[in-house]
């Protein structure tokens, strides 16, 4: 095994040095847990932004020349030592031009060291931490495009506040989290953000992520005399916890759910029924950019991207591209690049970082009409209104 | 005469192990990385496991305490304390269950081991969320994957001396004779007991010896990450795969396999699964008793 | 009649039962007697399918039973009780005693014989409902022979069935299987309680190294010499 | 409270119906299936593709994958596994090479599912309606899975401990090198166990696609519970699989309701680490 | 160099079962007691407990001054009790050296590496298997692994020895091999306490026989006279042997 080992990794390390390609690597979960995030948010499109570059010529220089790119990937398996050891091999072995990441929080930060060490701007597309300015400090090429979870929970609370004040909702706030990384992060900031705006939280409970049955966990919480149900939550409870509200009648002003929610399956898999249920992300359905790309996506890749965290991916892409085409293939005049410059993506015509940090991002969104629509930040551009309550379950 | 020569070509061996990473891309010391850990567990498991046949799945409970011990800690010790504190906690953890896992044998026993090392990460995480308010802690020690490697290089030398003198020592008879029949071994003298509690506690602090050391190679970690169940299954096959009844049985295992399956995610990446299978299939059917015996077999073979 | 021609076992490139031609008639008791190692085991287990004949023949009432498995040959009337009784432990004496009847020839009479089989071993009807593994090894034995007995066979084949009961029953028990000859059944008996074996025993077979080195009625090998010497240790 | 002992039982139907296939297939056949969870996940998906492509219903489905399920196991213990059982000299050789054989066959499978169906979740609805059950609402879906491992549970009790062919599994269960002097065929006995305990696993995996998101590599999680589920009720045992995945179901609903939801796996755990230490082999298990 | 072996008002229940019942008796040094009984009647039970591979729910096992009752079987081999299985049981991964090495290895003395070779190599010679202690344990035919059974529990040097059927199932010729090699051992000053249902053997061997039946001990004395009573010809002898 080791001679055949040799000899691949021989013949990739050949096509990398191909002056006509840029090379790019990532590892990404294929298999194992990680694998449904992944190919939700992160892997159709890297798949798409290299389909689409390629089908343009291939990258843009400066001198305007183009070179096509050249993908390398490798599956994770959803273990952090693989993760680590294929960026190694990417930056080391293959030696890539450059290197996307992988999907989630900690793989990221697995990989944060490594991408510093070997000098690649790492833009940290599919990650929710509060700590990305701390993380900004320690590997200054390091970009954060999905925001904090203080973010997501201001913006939540901010609505929840107006929804109070118009008498929607009562003082009571049931939440319901995922106990690992991404629920916890959010579940910390929330407490403090609900309290702090005059609300009593009063179910509050974190279950682990293996969790596939929610009756009891919905039944305790409605009980809990509170209009605003909020789970932080991860596709599969997602899915159940809809399908558990919707058998149990439990049907609260206020139904805000995690990772899923956004996903285009998810209306199909919640028996048509969400016109008002509230989550992450959420798109503006009259900005042209992003139809275009959700179409293009479809097109690509056979289905349509989710509404939250793809379309961040896919800009952080998009930024990258158009460094290249500023500043070349050095990779630390990319990152200086990417942290000062300002760029066209779906996003809008002036996307730029602040503090390495993406921070236009729309954060809380709600199933109006058949669309997943971005209501926050509140009165920003292209922001529907929050419709609330929700309409009782079809 | 005979040890001798192996004590010295094992001296050799070691010694380019050890120079390697200066020497070799960074990806193959990463490799190499991998491959000690791996043969560090299998070996470690096999101690215990590979001669009373209790089949142990609880690996990744002891390898998750040691990796989380060292994120709880990493800030407030030094890291060798730290590194002796993550043992004394495996310790103390295999001494107890050890203690309660007496009575069950068989297929009770591996589930029972595996029911623990998910207790166990359930319990971490419930703790970590609802009393130390904290999901994911963060280990920025400044290791390269090099420094993680030589550490594991001398974990994994230490654990084939440990193995290498009980296999020798009256303690590896007795250890046989319990994977045998319990009952005659008690009769004739040998405190099951107790010498299994030993032996488990043994193998346990070396596995949690693992897992802290391989720590802060992931910068980041949760329970969902170090508690991976996979790398019990892995050590387990690798050390049935070469035999774990004999010294270099896990290591023999370990190795190729752990090449395989390297290979094989870097030039299949998107049919690993499908391959990796088909070739265990295959791997069952040529060689039954594990690479070693196969080995064996053949020489016998070719001897007639 | 039960014949066995020429047959053979290796066991890799151990010969254990060499060229061993014997037979057995209905109605008939034939002992085989052999030191420890002789192959007489692995001639019963040959003849009931437990272990591959390498070479020759097994025939029952003309069909030729050679490389028929095991539960066919249960089926086709011929019924072993191996060494280690090959009892179901964690099963109850009448559980093991009704599967004993699984084959469909057994079926019609299973009340019956279970009425002769406590008949013959009144202890297993005061224990029907005990687990086997829980009994002491006489009472398993006992189990063991019932089973084989359940099984309506033609002829019976028994491995050292004396072995370990006490000498109250193993006379029980031999009277037993005298029984059990008279309802037609043939027995082939492997022994090592060569008095008692040959006192009921119509014919006898010596067998030494795997193969067949004397035979003849009980009453010849009785008084034979060869016999005194290697097995009754030279005493009256 | 009642509400919660409905609730329960309703979870814990689940597991039990999951666990008995896999009870059968290791009790009786003697085959440790790493890849039975891998088996559900992939009746999962079969039962999906006919509902969203075919506009076959889950319960059709049902006719269709129980029978192609007690098929394809056939031909898979035939071909695999059947050399396995010729050639192992004792049970722990068994053992241990159809651990390694099925935890192979489990990345087959979850590799030809990865590639036809990809890693991403998947759910869809059908009999997401309440029904009522002593005043509290049950979704039917899962209604129907305790329902049938009941059912089925109940059906396999008589068979086992009723009928002769029952008494000959759990003999062949017992005593496999024993089983042939009985007049038994071990083959059949165990490639019909294997072959049941597939078609247990299909009819698990199409109830289970009803309410449960699945992912092309979640067949583990499966397994895991399956076995802790067939460990605690003592191997080969039916009504021990039903018990303890009821137990297990009710344990995981009162500790979210009274204690904490975070705590219902290590209480699962708890318990069963528990019983184990009081009752070495599981609930019902013989030693 | 032989102690004494005390049991007093020994008691064991199974469920609703008793299998022992106030047995008591009292072996001294040296000799070689027949306990005999049906099958059944609770002679393995005894042993066990004796043995420490049960324990007992009444009644007390001494050994000289030592009480060992409740001890594990381990700590009871080290007081110099060594026993037999009724069935056989070789430990199959070891060679039949080791087998025998592994009473050596921890028995009181605690021998190992050479020593404890060549010690294992004594007793196998000892028990007529010189020379045969590399081979795999497999390879010995039955007598020849009751015989590494012998040794094995002789390796453990004990003063009191139970047997438990050790000579079951050997043919005439090869059961006068077994009851020499026991005479053997009682020449040395070997307490023995035999069970064993072949009478020639237990004629030939025992000055003394205890009864059992269902539990209780129903006759104690010289092997002639408990032979002869009704009772112990009733339970257990049967007419062929009156
Ligand atoms: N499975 C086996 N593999 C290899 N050799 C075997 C096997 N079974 C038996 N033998 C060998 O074959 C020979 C005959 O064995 P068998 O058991 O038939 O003897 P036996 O006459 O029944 O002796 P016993 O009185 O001890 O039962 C012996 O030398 C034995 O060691
Ligand atoms: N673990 C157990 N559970 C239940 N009953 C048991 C157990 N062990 C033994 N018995 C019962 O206790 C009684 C005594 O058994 P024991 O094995 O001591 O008899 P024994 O005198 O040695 O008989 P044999 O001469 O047949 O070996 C028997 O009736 C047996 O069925
Ligand atoms: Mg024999
Ligand atoms: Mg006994």
């Amino acid at each position: 095994a080791t001679a055949a080992l040799l000899v691949t990794a021989g013949a990739t390390a050949s096509f990398a040095q191909d002056d006509d390609t840029v090379t790019i690597g990532y590892a990404v979960s294929k298999s194992g847990p990680n694998a449904g995030g992944s190919d939700m948010t992160v892997t159709p499109n890297y798949e798409l932004w290299v389909e689409e570059v390629n089908a343009a010529g291939g990258l843009t220089l400066p001198d305007g020349s183009q070179k096509m790119i050249e993908v390398i990937a490798y599956d994770d398996r959803s273990s952090a030592e693989e993760v680590v050891r294929a960026v190694e091999r990417l930056a080391t072995q293959d030696e890539v031009d450059f290197i996307l990441p992988p999907w989630g929080t900690g793989f990221n930060l697995a990989v944060a060291p490594l991408m510093a060490r070997h000098g690649y701007p790492h833009l940290a597309g599919a990650a929710v931490t509060d700590k990305a300015p701390d993380f900004v400090q320690r590997w200054d090429s390091s970009f954060w495009f999905m925001g904090g979870s203080a973010d997501y929970v201001d913006a939540l609370t901010e609505i929840l506040v107006a929804e109070r004040e118009a008498g929607t909702i009562n003082n009571n706030i049931a939440m319901v989290s995922v106990a690992d990384g991404f629920g916890i992060d959010l579940v910390k900031a929330a407490r403090p953000a609900f309290t702090e705006a005059g609300f009593e939280i009063s179910y509050d409970k974190s279950f682990p992520p293996e969790t596939s049955d929610f009756a009891t966990i919905l039944s305790e919480a409605s009980s809990a005399d509170a209009n605003t149900f909020v789970a932080f939550s991860y596709p599969p409870h997602t899915f159940a916890l809809t399908k558990q509200a919707q058998v149990a009648d439990f049907n609260p002003p206020v139904f805000y759910l995690g990772v899923g929610a956004a996903f285009p399956v998810y209306p199909g898999i919640a028996g048509g029924s969400v016109e008002g249920i509230m989550s992450l992300g959420g798109i503006d359905p009259d900005n042209t950019l992003n139809a275009a790309y959700r179409a293009r996506h479809e097109d690509v890749i056979g289905r349509a991207p989710d509404y939250w965290g793809s379309v961040l991916v896919y800009a952080s892409l998009q930024m990258l591209g158009e460094s290249i085409q500023r500043v070349g293939l050095d990779r630390a005049a990319v990152a200086e690049e990417l942290s000062t410059g300002t760029f066209s993506t779906v996003l809008g015509e002036e996307t730029r970082l602040e503090d390495n940090q993406l921070r236009a991002i729309n954060w809380v969104g709600q199933w109006q009409n058949g669309q997943f629509v971005a209501v926050s930040p509140t009165g920003g551009d292209g922001m529907a209104a929050a419709q609330l309550p929700k309409p009782d379950w079809d | 005469m005979k040890t001798s020569y192996a004590f010295i070509l094992a001296a050799v061996a070691l010694v380019i192990l050890a120079a390697a990473p200066l020497f070799i891309p960074e990806y193959w010391t990463g490799v190499l990385l991998g491959m000690t850990g791996y043969v560090t567990l299998a070996t470690a498991w096999a101690l215990f496991s590979g001669p009373t046949r209790y089949v142990s799945l609880a690996t990744v409970a002891f390898f998750g305490v040691g990796a989380y011990t060292v994120a709880v800690l990493n800030e407030t010790l030094p890291y060798p304390l730290v590194l002796l504190c993550a043992a004394g906690i495996g310790a103390v953890m295999a001494l107890v269950v050890g203690l309660s896992t007496l009575r069950l044998a068989g297929v009770y026993f591996v589930i029972f081991t595996f029911g623990l090392a998910e207790l166990v990460r359930q319990t971490v995480s419930w703790w970590e969320v609802n009393v130390t308010y904290t999901m994911g802690r963060y280990v920025f020690l400044p290791f390269e994957g090099r420094h993680i490697y030589w550490q594991l290089l001398a974990l994994a030398t230490v654990t084939l001396l440990i193995s290498w003198a009980i296999g020798r020592s009256r303690i590896g008879l007795a250890m046989k004779a319990i994977g045998d029949d319990e009952t005659v071994a008690a009769h004739a003298g040998v405190d099951v007991t107790r010498l299994k509690l030993m032996l488990f506690v043994i193998s346990a602090t070396l596995i949690t010896l693992v897992g802290a050391i391989q720590a802060p190679r992931w910068t980041y970690i949760e329970p969902s990450i170090v508690f991976n169940p996979t790398v019990s299954f892995m050590t387990l096959i690798m050390a049935l795969l070469g035999g774990a009844m004999r010294l270099w049985g896990p290591l023999v295992g370990a190795v190729p396999l752990f090449l395989l399956f390297e290979w094989l995610s870097v030039s299949f990446p998107d049919h690993f699964s499908i391959i990796l299978g088909l070739l265990f299939i295959l791997i069952v059917f040529v060689m039954p008793n594990g690479v070693l015996a196969k080995f064996d077999e053949l020489r016998k073979g070719g001897r007639t | 009649m039960l014949e066995l021609k020429n047959l053979t076992v290796r066991y890799g490139k151990h010969l254990a039962v060499d060229d061993v031609s014997l037979n057995v008639g209905q109605s008939e008791i034939v002992v085989v007697l052999g030191a420890n190692g002789a192959g007489k085991s692995s001639t019963l287990k040959a003849v009931a399918g437990m272990v591959p004949a390498s070479a020759g023949e097994v025939r029952m009432g003309g069909a030729t039973l050679t490389g028929v498995a095991a539960h066919k040959l249960t089926a086709a009337g011929l019924a072993l009780v191996p060494e280690g009784r090959g009892v179901v432990g964690q099963m109850t004496v009448e559980e093991n005693l009704r599967l004993g009847a699984t084959p469909t020839r057994a079926r019609p009479a299973e009340e019956d014989t279970l009425a002769q089989v406590f008949e013959i071993f009144p202890k297993l009807a005061e224990r029907r409902t005990q687990l086997v593994r829980t009994m002491s090894g006489g009472e398993q034995q006992m189990v063991a022979v019932g089973r084989a007995m359940m099984s309506k066979p033609d002829f019976l084949l028994l491995d050292e069935p004396s072995l370990g009961l006490a000498p109250i029953v193993v006379g029980d028990l031999f009277r037993a299987l005298a029984r059990v000859r008279e309802t037609g059944v043939g027995l082939l008996i492997v022994e090592q309680n060569v008095k008692i074996s040959l006192r009921h025993a119509d014919r006898g077979y010596l067998l030494e190294a795997g193969r067949i080195i004397g035979s003849g009625t009980a009453d010849e090998l009785m008084t034979d010499n060869a016999v005194q010497n290697s097995f009754l240790g030279g005493a009256a | 409270m009642l509400e919660h002992v409905v609730n329960g039982l309703v979870l814990g139907g689940t597991y039990a119906l999951v666990a008995m296939g896999l009870t059968i297939q290791y009790g009786i056949a003697r085959i440790m299936n790493l890849s039975f969870g891998d088996t559900i996940i992939a009746a999962c998906f079969a039962t999906y593709l006919l509902f969203t492509a075919f506009q076959i219903g889950p319960i059709l489905a049902l006719l269709i994958l129980v029978p192609t399920g007690y098929a394809l196991s056939l031909v898979i213990y035939r071909i695999i596994m059947k050399p396995l059982v010729d050639r192992a000299p004792d049970e722990g050789a068994l053992e241990v090479d159809s651990i390694l054989v099925t935890f192979g066959l489990l990345f087959v499978i979850q590799g030809i599912l990865l590639t036809v169906f990809g890693g991403g979740y998947t759910s869809y609805s059908f009999l997401n309606t309440p029904v009522d059950v002593l005043g509290t609402k049950v979704a039917a879906n899962r209604l129907l899975a305790l329902a049938l491992s009941l059912i089925i549970g109940a059906a396999l009790v008589v068979v086992l401990f009723r009928t002769r062919w029952g008494m000959v599994l759990r003999a062949v269960a017992l005593a496999p090198q024993s089983a042939p002097l009985f007049g038994i065929d071990t083959d059949r006995a165990a490639r019909t166990a294997f072959a049941m305990g597939g078609a247990l696993a299909a009819t698990g995996g199409v109830v289970l696609s009803m309410f449960q998101t699945f992912t092309a590599t979640g067949g583990v999680v499966f397994t895991m519970k399956a076995l802790i589920v067939v460990i605690l009720g003592g191997k080969g045992s039916v009504p021990g699989a039903i018990v303890a995945g009821l137990l297990l179901g009710l344990v995981e609903t009162f500790v979210a309701a009274y204690v904490d939801p975070g705590l219902t796996l290590a209480a699962v755990y708890t318990v069963f680490l528990l019983l184990l230490l009081v009752r070495p082999n599981g609930l019902f298990g013989k030693a | 160099m032989s102690v004494t072996l005390q049991l007093n008002n020994l008691h064991k229940r199974f469920g609703g079962l008793v299998a022992v019942k106030d047995v008591s008796f009292t072996l001294s040094p040296g000799e070689v007691v027949g306990l005999l009984g049906p099958n059944g009647s609770g002679k393995t039970t005894v042993m066990n407990m004796i043995s420490g591979a049960l324990p007992c729910d009444g009644g007390r096992v001494t050994v000289g001054a030592k009480d060992i009752t409740r001890m594990k079987p381990h700590r009871v081999a080290k007081h110099g009790v060594a026993r037999t299985f009724q069935l056989v049981r070789p430990l199959p991964t070891l060679t039949v050296g080791e087998n025998v090495m592994l009473s050596l290895a921890f028995g009181h003395k605690r021998y190992w590496g050479r020593q404890a070779r060549d010690l294992a190599e004594e007793k196998l010679a000892f028990v007529g298997l010189e020379g045969r202690g590399d081979e795999e344990v497999s390879n010995l035919n039955y007598i020849d692994q009751k015989r590494m059974e012998m040794a094995r529990a002789l390796a453990s040097e004990p003063e009191i020895l139970l047997l438990d059927e050790w000579l079951a199932g050997l043919n005439p010729s090869e059961l006068k091999i077994g009851i020499d090699l026991v005479r053997h051992l009682q020449g040395q000053g070997m307490t023995v306490l035999l069970v064993e249902h072949i009478m020639e053997a237990v004629r030939a061997l025992c000055s003394r026989c205890i009864v059992m039946r269902t539990g209780e001990v129903i006759a104690d004395g010289p092997s002639e006279e408990v032979l002869s009573q009704p009772a112990v010809i009733k339970a257990y002898l049967g007419d062929d042997h009156a």
